[in-house]
């Protein structure tokens, strides 16, 4: 489904990301942990093709996606949820929805109903404008919204950060389902060690740059294993 | 809480509801409507001097909202804000903060296009200059860990390196209130535990009375002295850290199952 | 009043709300929706009224060199967006004193190409049978709501809208989300750029068009963007009414001078009154009193 | 915070005039400055009367220019109508001269014309400011402004637009303005073409010293903190409102006295000083020289205006189109202008030394 | 700025310069390249039949593109670097008004050859154009004998506009009429929806108007469009200067009268025999309008006073102006007043009809200005004024 070969990419002269490897298969869920400014965003945004990879190649669901624009890799199929509070803010709550049904054209995307089940309080403020929802709702949001595209690939970012705890709990259990229900593969970023290890399958570590570990669903078990990645 | 006539409080008629002498901060039925939304519902508050407290709820709940009515970021609908005994209600942000109340947004807002230095200078003319400034400087460059990279541009600084000056910047105008919302939201582990020791250490040494909003409930529980939980824009429960956690109704509403 | 003065107060109502709103949609799009300050504004009017000029001297029925004008300038508003005007979203002030170079530009190549008059259009239509005026300004005025409607409905109800609307908001995330940007962008510049082609072609047999046309567009146009706020559409359509009101009222009692800088100081009082406009203050009301839908 | 290297007299000197707000805190730009200074002092030796009289009025424009720098460039607030002071001043001028046709006159006319702009000055930005009025809103607020004396000037050639003997003129503008002039009755210094170019260049060269002084000072870190986030600062302290509408207010009095200069080097004023061209000239040479930049805005306001007028004197019609091409280029290649890219250039140059603790970094930290 | 005593730079050549500062872009251009054209074509005669005093002149002529403040930059450069010996400029009133400070303060010899307001009494000034009071003089006395006494002005919102509507006040008031509405029109403005209206509801025997410059012309279309052509509509600035019964497709101004001086279709040998010199010389030319004669003739003005004077000493020069001289003009024998530097012209009224087809209906000849009434006197005394008719008549 997903695999990167010795990707590297920078932010102007500073290198970010160093020989970076991974493959997430089909049906996978795979987290992605490691602590602040490692460069845990910087992998995200370049599968998404947020950022140019300076080297290595990005292969999605069997073709080269390394110089495709951001916009060519959605409609191929993948769904990102961004760090920190990126919905559209002078737009409606329902009208962000809307904008996830891009990325295949509205073809076999979720009834809203399905995503309203998941995030009650979305149906409640349909008409607010984004903006002006707590931080915690406005995650949801984003969430809703890249479900309703039902993409093949789901990229999450720190899904859980400023989410309350039931929630977080609500979200682990529910993507969980998403994956089960309608196969989707997942990837995601985490720093929170409940959802990593409720979540993923499988799990890579990565520091300053660099995939340091990989952690099958044993190792995952072990707490200590995984604060280790997160801590120290 | 009895609360008399908002209009009669005085500094002694706050010291009567209060025990003892020593309470900061106080709210009277404040409220925040927004269209026919109820973000802060008649929310009677109160704080004691050097006291840590944390503001936990769902989300929604009217956290962030209740910490802006503090700073005058928002203006109430209804309700009454007494800081030392004095009605701040109608005070404008600056005013406030010249009283000693100073704010960690949701959000890190530092001056992205100046260095940490410059950054810190912003608040620190206020209370300082010639030498003391100095001194001030890099003591809080050291105690924030920031000395190397005071040269730096801010908005080239990582996310946890942007919460620490951010908090350092709130701690030069030597406080004694500080409002935080999620400090650590997007920190590592590791980082958490840093702010944490810093916290509580504001609150010990330099005696810093702090209102903490956040999610973490580990780092709460290694914060906090006593916790208050909103829920749909009121006050749902308060008090101790394990009182809290343990009763059901919270786990149902805020914390979940398997706590 | 007697009813002729009425009917002469309304008509004259009328031919100043058509003027501001057609002034005004091309800017609404492109400062209210883009964060672009163009204030080359009036000279995209200018090629408008160029195009139509030329095409109705080369022979094309009105409406065909009206569309001319039209297409010429949304023409030329995309090309100009490749080259220049792309570098400059996100940053308001600069792009305000590119555009104004622009405009110098564009000044004076007209000048230095055509001289200082372009051939000029007659006013079709004759005129009204009771006020004294011509029919056309009734045109105009039905056009002007016309446009207003379609706009809204593209805006707020297609994909098309929803996603060009994301894209001014965010383009990162909206290109995440499958959406081309650079096509929402281009697009959306040439509508404007259209649009104040619209008002120039419109516009060409009712004023004589010289190389300064543009600039008698400008202060109407943004005064009432500014005024209108942020929801650009809606605003465009109640600050036209409130400027046009003030304008045709002083312009009847005490003449064109003064209609306009009564126009002018109402304007600034009211961007005192309402800093974020009146559809700003329409949304503060609804948080204030009406239900948070 | 610490300032570079300084010891001796002469730091102590410079010692107000430095820190990070500006660029060129060494000796050696001081050396060039004051070469620049001589330099323009020694003109109208070289070319007499004609250089002053030309020279007397780029000079004052500079003045404009640094007007405009300063509050947009230190604050943030772009005002499209620094012009409406820069007339107004020149005008209030007018009217008094001609009514007190005497140095008494003179005088009092450069004191009321001063007292005259910055009052307006503050009376507009406290109906901004106060009344909650931002950004772009600002910019377009001052425009209007601009338009409405230039469209309420032009019809003012009726006999009843007289204040006292001082006719407005209307669209022909007022003519017969006096020369400056200190002095009491007839006793006093009747300023020649000569005279006046060297009191424009003194007032150009104080204002910049006054400047450098005032957003180094602590209102300058405050002017810049304003800038790059008002509702933050305000939560520091400060009142943001307040500093915008005292920057704002400065602003129009250096706009003022400006419009004076160059209105009694023409002894002549019309409506076009509020124009929209008019109105774009001090924003075309803030941006190019580079707004952060007081030096800059004034290179950049002598350098075009001088172009414009070879270009003028050639006649040729092209000169718009040079002008208005030159600045999207500058704009667009760089965005922060001429000076502070040079700035960059050096700092890159010298960036193997160590620089100090607040030295001018980023692309957003200000200059000069 | 004024400073006494000062010296030009002189250029080499001991020939005379001219300053031909007339606008060949921007507003102007339209009448302003005639005027430039005429000038040429007058010096390019002269100097084909040996110059002045056998000396060739010599020609400083950028191109102030309609911009008073690059008049100012021009005139000072004149005269400063080109030490011009007389100079021909500019055509508005405001653009005369922007230089005129400039001129005075050095004492340059300056024909301004536009129709005007009137008034200008200055030492080294010529205003050579007919005033207001002849235009108007010409044309509303025959308009109000051919219509009736009921006026509605219209002019341009500007010094010349508002003196020009005195001068139909004082005139009509002369001949027993009235003016029953009057409205000053913002210059560049282009809209006359609502000053139709009100001419339409004040109903007058006809309109006079005092437009300038092309933005103002779309009045006539809009007067067709809205039906107004019924009323008749005189005018001292339409048709003459910017022909805009060429410029303007019929009817759109049947029926207006212009009070001229000169008109490129006057029906004479002289001038014909002129129109065909100038196309001759540019034959991509448009049209001859009334100001750019002026500085044809007052061309020959100035050759005749330097030749009397033997010098091209600015002096000596106006002295010999003030002898009074007369010239063969294309318009007919002009004479200079030598008080008053003004000049007696050939006035007629133009008549458009539905073709637009010019006709000269009414010819006098009218004293040029009341400044003899008011005592301007340059002969006797220097003065360096512009006098209003309120400072001689009761103005309403
Ligand atoms: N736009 C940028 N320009 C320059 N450097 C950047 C930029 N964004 C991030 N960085 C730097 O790149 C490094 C990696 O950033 P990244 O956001 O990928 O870290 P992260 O692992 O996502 O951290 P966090 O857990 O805080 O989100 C950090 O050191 C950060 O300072
Ligand atoms: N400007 C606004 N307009 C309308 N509703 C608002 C506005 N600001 C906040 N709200 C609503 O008020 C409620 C409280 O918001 P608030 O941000 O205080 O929640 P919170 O407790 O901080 O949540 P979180 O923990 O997710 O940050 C939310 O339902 C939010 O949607
Ligand atoms: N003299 C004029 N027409 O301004
Ligand atoms: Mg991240
Ligand atoms: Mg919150």
């Amino acid at each position: 489904m997903l695999e990167l070969t010795n990707l590297r990419a920078s932010y102007g002269k500073t290198p970010i990301l160093r020989d970076v490897d991974i493959t997430v298969d089909e049906g996978e869920i795979v987290g992605i942990m490691g602590k602040n400014g490692v460069g845990k965003t910087t992998l995200i945004k370049a599968v998404m093709g947020l950022l140019e990879a300076d080297e290595g190649t990005i292969v999605f669901d069997g073709e080269d996606v390394t110089d495709e624009p951001a916009d060519v890799r959605a409609r191929r199929g993948m769904g990102y949820i961004p760090q920190g509070r990126d919905v559209f803010p002078e737009l409606t709550v329902e009208e962000n929805l809307r904008m996830g049904e891009t990325i295949n054209e509205g073809n076999d995307c979720l009834q809203y109903e399905a995503v309203y089940d998941y995030f009650p309080i979305l149906e409640e403020r349909r008409e607010q404008e984004a903006g002006t929802m707590s931080g915690g709702q406005q995650q949801m949001l984003a969430i809703g919204r890249a479900l309703i595209g039902n993409p093949d690939l789901l990229l999450l970012d720190e899904p859980s950060e400023g989410v309350q705890p039931s929630i977080v709990q609500d979200i682990t259990r529910d993507l969980r389902g998403v994956n089960e229900e309608l196969g989707t593969t997942i990837c995601f970023v985490e720093q929170n060690l409940h959802v990593v290890q409720n979540l993923a399958e499988r799990c890579y570590a990565i520091d300053k740059g660099e995939i340091v570990d990989e952690l099958g669903p044993d190792r995952l078990e072990s707490r200590d294993a995984v604060t280790e990645y997160l801590a120290v | 809480m009895g609360a008399s006539d908002p209009t009669v409080m005085t500094t002694q008629a706050v010291d009567e509801t209060g025990e003892g002498s020593s309470r900061i901060l106080q709210t009277r039925d404040l409220r925040k409507e927004f269209g026919g939304l109820t973000a802060t519902d008649d929310v009677d508050f109160s704080l004691e001097e050097g006291e840590l407290r944390c503001l936990i709820g769902p989300n929604g709940a009217g956290k962030s909202t209740f910490l802006n009515l503090l700073t005058g970021q928002l203006e109430p609908t209804a309700g009454a804000i007494y800081y030392d005994g004095h009605d701040i209600t109608d005070l404008p942000s600056y005013e406030r903060v010249d009283r000693g109340i100073s704010m960690k947004f949701q959000v890190p807002s530092i001056y992205e296009g100046l260095t940490v230095a410059q950054n810190l200078r912003i608040p620190l003319q206020q209370v300082a200059d010639g030498d003391a400034f100095e001194a001030r400087t890099s003591e809080i460059l050291e105690r924030f860990d920031l000395l190397a990279e005071h040269g730096t541009v801010a908005s080239n600084l990582s996310h946890g390196q942007q919460q620490r000056l951010e908090i350092g910047m709130a701690m030069a105008l030597e406080p004694n209130l500080m409002l935080l919302d999620e400090p650590v939201a997007g920190l590592s582990v590791e980082e958490t535990a840093e702010i944490a020791d810093l916290l509580r250490e504001i609150s010990d040494d330099d005696g810093v009375a702090l209102i903490v909003i956040e999610h973490d409930i580990d780092f709460v529980e290694s914060i906090a002295d006593r916790v208050t939980v909103l829920d749909q824009g009121s006050i749902f429960r308060e008090g101790t850290i394990e009182a809290v956690e343990n009763d059901p109704e919270v786990k149902r509403i805020y914390l979940g199952e398997d706590h | 009043m007697a009813t002729p003065e009425l009917l002469n107060l309304g008509f004259e109502f009328v031919e100043i709300f058509a003027f501001i709103v057609l002034a005004t949609v091309g800017l609404a799009v492109i400062f209210g929706m883009m964060g672009i300050i163009n204030l080359a504004h009036g000279e995209f009017i200018l090629v408008g009224a160029y195009a139509t000029s030329f095409a109705v001297a080369a022979g094309l029925p009105l409406a065909v060199a009206m569309a001319v004008g039209v297409v010429a300038t949304a023409a030329f508003g995309l090309v100009l967006e490749r080259l220049i005007i792309r570098r400059l979203y996100g940053r308001l002030l600069d792009s305000m004193v590119v555009t104004w170079g622009i405009s110098l530009v564009m000044i004076q190549l007209t000048r230095i190409a055509f001289g200082n008059t372009a051939p000029g259009v007659g006013i079709p239509f004759g005129q009204l049978p009771v006020v004294d005026g011509p029919v056309y300004y009734l045109v105009l005025a039905v056009v002007a709501v016309g446009v207003l409607g379609g706009l809204y409905a593209l805006f707020t109800w297609t994909d098309f809208g929803v996603r060009a609307r994301a894209t001014m908001q965010d383009e990162e995330t909206a290109r995440s989300m499958g959406v081309d940007t650079d096509q929402m962008y281009m697009s959306t510049f040439a509508i404007g750029s259209g649009l104040a082609g619209l008002a120039g072609a419109l516009y060409a047999p009712v004023m004589t068009v010289t190389p300064e046309y543009g600039t008698s567009f400008l202060v109407e146009s943004f005064v009432a963007v500014v005024v209108g706020g942020s929801s650009v559409l809606l605003g465009t359509i109640l600050a036209s009414g409130f400027l046009g009101t003030v304008n045709a009222a002083f312009t009847n009692i005490a003449g064109t001078f003064m209609g306009q800088v009564a126009m002018l100081v109402a304007a600034i009082v009211a961007i005192r009154l309402m800093p974020d406009g009146i559809t700003g203050l329409l949304s503060d009301l609804r948080e204030k009193w009406g239900e948070s839908e | 915070m610490s300032i570079g290297s300084s010891d001796g007299l002469l730091a102590g000197l410079r010692r107000p005039f430095e820190g990070p707000n500006t660029m060129g805190n060494t000796p050696g730009f001081w050396l060039g400055f004051v070469a620049a200074v001589a330099v323009l002092a020694a003109l109208p030796a070289l070319f007499g009367y004609y250089a002053a009289e030309i020279g007397a009025v780029f000079l004052a424009y500079a003045l404009l220019g640094v007007s405009l720098a300063f509050i947009w460039g230190y604050c943030g607030i772009l005002s499209f109508g620094q012009v409406a002071f820069f007339g107004i001043g020149g005008y209030a001028f007018g009217v008094v001269a001609i009514n007190v046709p005497t140095l008494t006159g003179a005088t009092l006319g450069l004191l009321a014309a001063v007292a005259v702009s910055t009052l307006v000055a503050a009376a507009l930005g406290y109906f901004m400011f106060y009344g909650g009025v931002r950004d772009v809103y600002v910019t377009i607020l001052t425009l209007v402004v601009a338009l409405v004396l230039y469209t309420f000037m032009g019809q003012t050639a009726g006999g009843e637009w007289a204040i006292g003997d001082a006719r407005l003129g209307g669209f022909n503008g007022m003519s017969g303005v006096p020369d400056l002039g200190i002095g009491i009755g007839s006793i006093g210094l009747e300023i020649g073409i000569v005279g006046h170019y060297y009191v424009t260049l003194g007032a150009l060269a104080a204002t910049y010293l006054g400047l450098r002084a005032l957003v180094n000072s602590r209102f300058g870190y405050a002017m810049v903190a304003t800038r790059e986030d008002e509702s933050r600062t305000e939560m520091f302290g400060y009142n943001t409102t307040f500093i915008k509408f005292a920057v704002f207010t400065i602003g129009g009095a250096i706009a003022g006295l400006s419009g004076v200069l160059f209105t009694t080097q023409n002894n002549y004023i019309d409506p076009s000083v509020f124009g929209i061209t008019a109105a774009a000239l001090p924003v075309v040479w803030a941006s190019v020289g580079g707004r952060t930049s007081l030096l800059g805005t004034v290179g950049a306001a002598l350098a075009i205006q001088f172009v414009d007028y070879q270009l003028a004197l050639s006649g040729s019609e092209w000169a718009l189109v040079i002008i208005g091409s030159l600045l999207v280029f500058v704009v667009l290649v760089m965005p922060e202008g001429v000076a502070p890219r040079l700035r960059d250039l050096v700092v890159d140059y010298r960036s193997s030394e160590p620089t100090p603790a607040d030295a001018p970094a980023g692309t957003e930290e200000v200059s000069d | 700025v004024a400073e006494g005593g000062l010296v030009g730079l002189s250029d080499g050549s001991s020939g005379p310069t001219v300053a031909i500062l007339e606008d060949r872009s921007g507003t102007f251009a339209l009448t302003g390249t005639a005027k430039y054209r005429t000038t040429k074509l007058a010096i390019e005669e002269i100097n084909r039949d040996g110059g002045i005093l056998g000396e060739e002149i010599e020609v400083f002529a950028p191109d102030p593109q309609s911009d008073n403040m690059r008049y100012q930059d021009l005139t000072r450069y004149a005269i400063y670097r080109e030490d011009v010996d007389v100079m021909w400029a500019g055509y508005s009133s405001a653009t005369r008004e922007a230089i005129r400070p400039i001129v005075n303060e050095h004492e340059q010899l300056y024909f301004y050859t536009t129709q005007y307001e009137g008034g200008v009494c200055d030492e080294t000034v010529f205003p050579l154009g007919a005033t207001a009071r002849q235009q108007l003089g010409a044309v509303v006395p025959y308009m109000i004998e051919e219509y009736g006494d009921e006026i509605y002005t219209i002019a341009a919102d500007y010094n010349f506009g508002q003196l020009s509507g005195d001068w139909v006040k004082i005139i009509a008031e002369e001949h027993g009429a009235e003016v029953v509405g009057e409205e000053y029109i913002p210059l560049g403005e282009s809209q006359f929806g609502s000053t139709i209206n009100d001419i339409q509801s004040a109903d007058p025997d006809f309109v006079m108007s005092m437009l300038v410059g092309q933005d103002h012309s779309s009045f006539y279309e809009q007067r067709l469009a809205s039906g107004l052509t019924d009323i008749p509509v005189g005018t001292s600035t339409n048709m003459a200067q910017e022909r805009e019964h060429l410029r303007i497709d019929p009817p759109a101004l049947e029926d207006v009268y212009a009070g001229v001086s000169y008109m490129e279709e006057l029906p004479t040998e002289r001038n014909e025999a002129f129109v065909e010199r100038y196309y001759d010389r540019w034959d991509d030319a448009e049209y001859i309008n009334q100001e750019a004669q002026n500085n044809y003739f007052s061309v020959y003005l100035y050759k005749e006073a330097v030749e009397r004077a033997g010098t091209f000493d600015q002096e000596a020069v106006i002295e010999e102006l003030e002898g009074g001289i007369e010239v063969e003009a294309p318009e007919g024998d002009v004479t200079l007043d030598p008080a008053t530097h003004h000049v007696e012209h050939n006035m007629r009224v133009a008549h458009a009809d539905e073709t637009h087809e010019i006709t000269f209906d009414d010819e006098r000849t009218i004293e040029p200005s009341f400044l003899h009434d008011v005592g301007c006197d340059l002969t006797s005394e220097a003065e360096q004024t512009q006098y209003e008719p309120a400072d001689y008549y009761e103005v309403i």
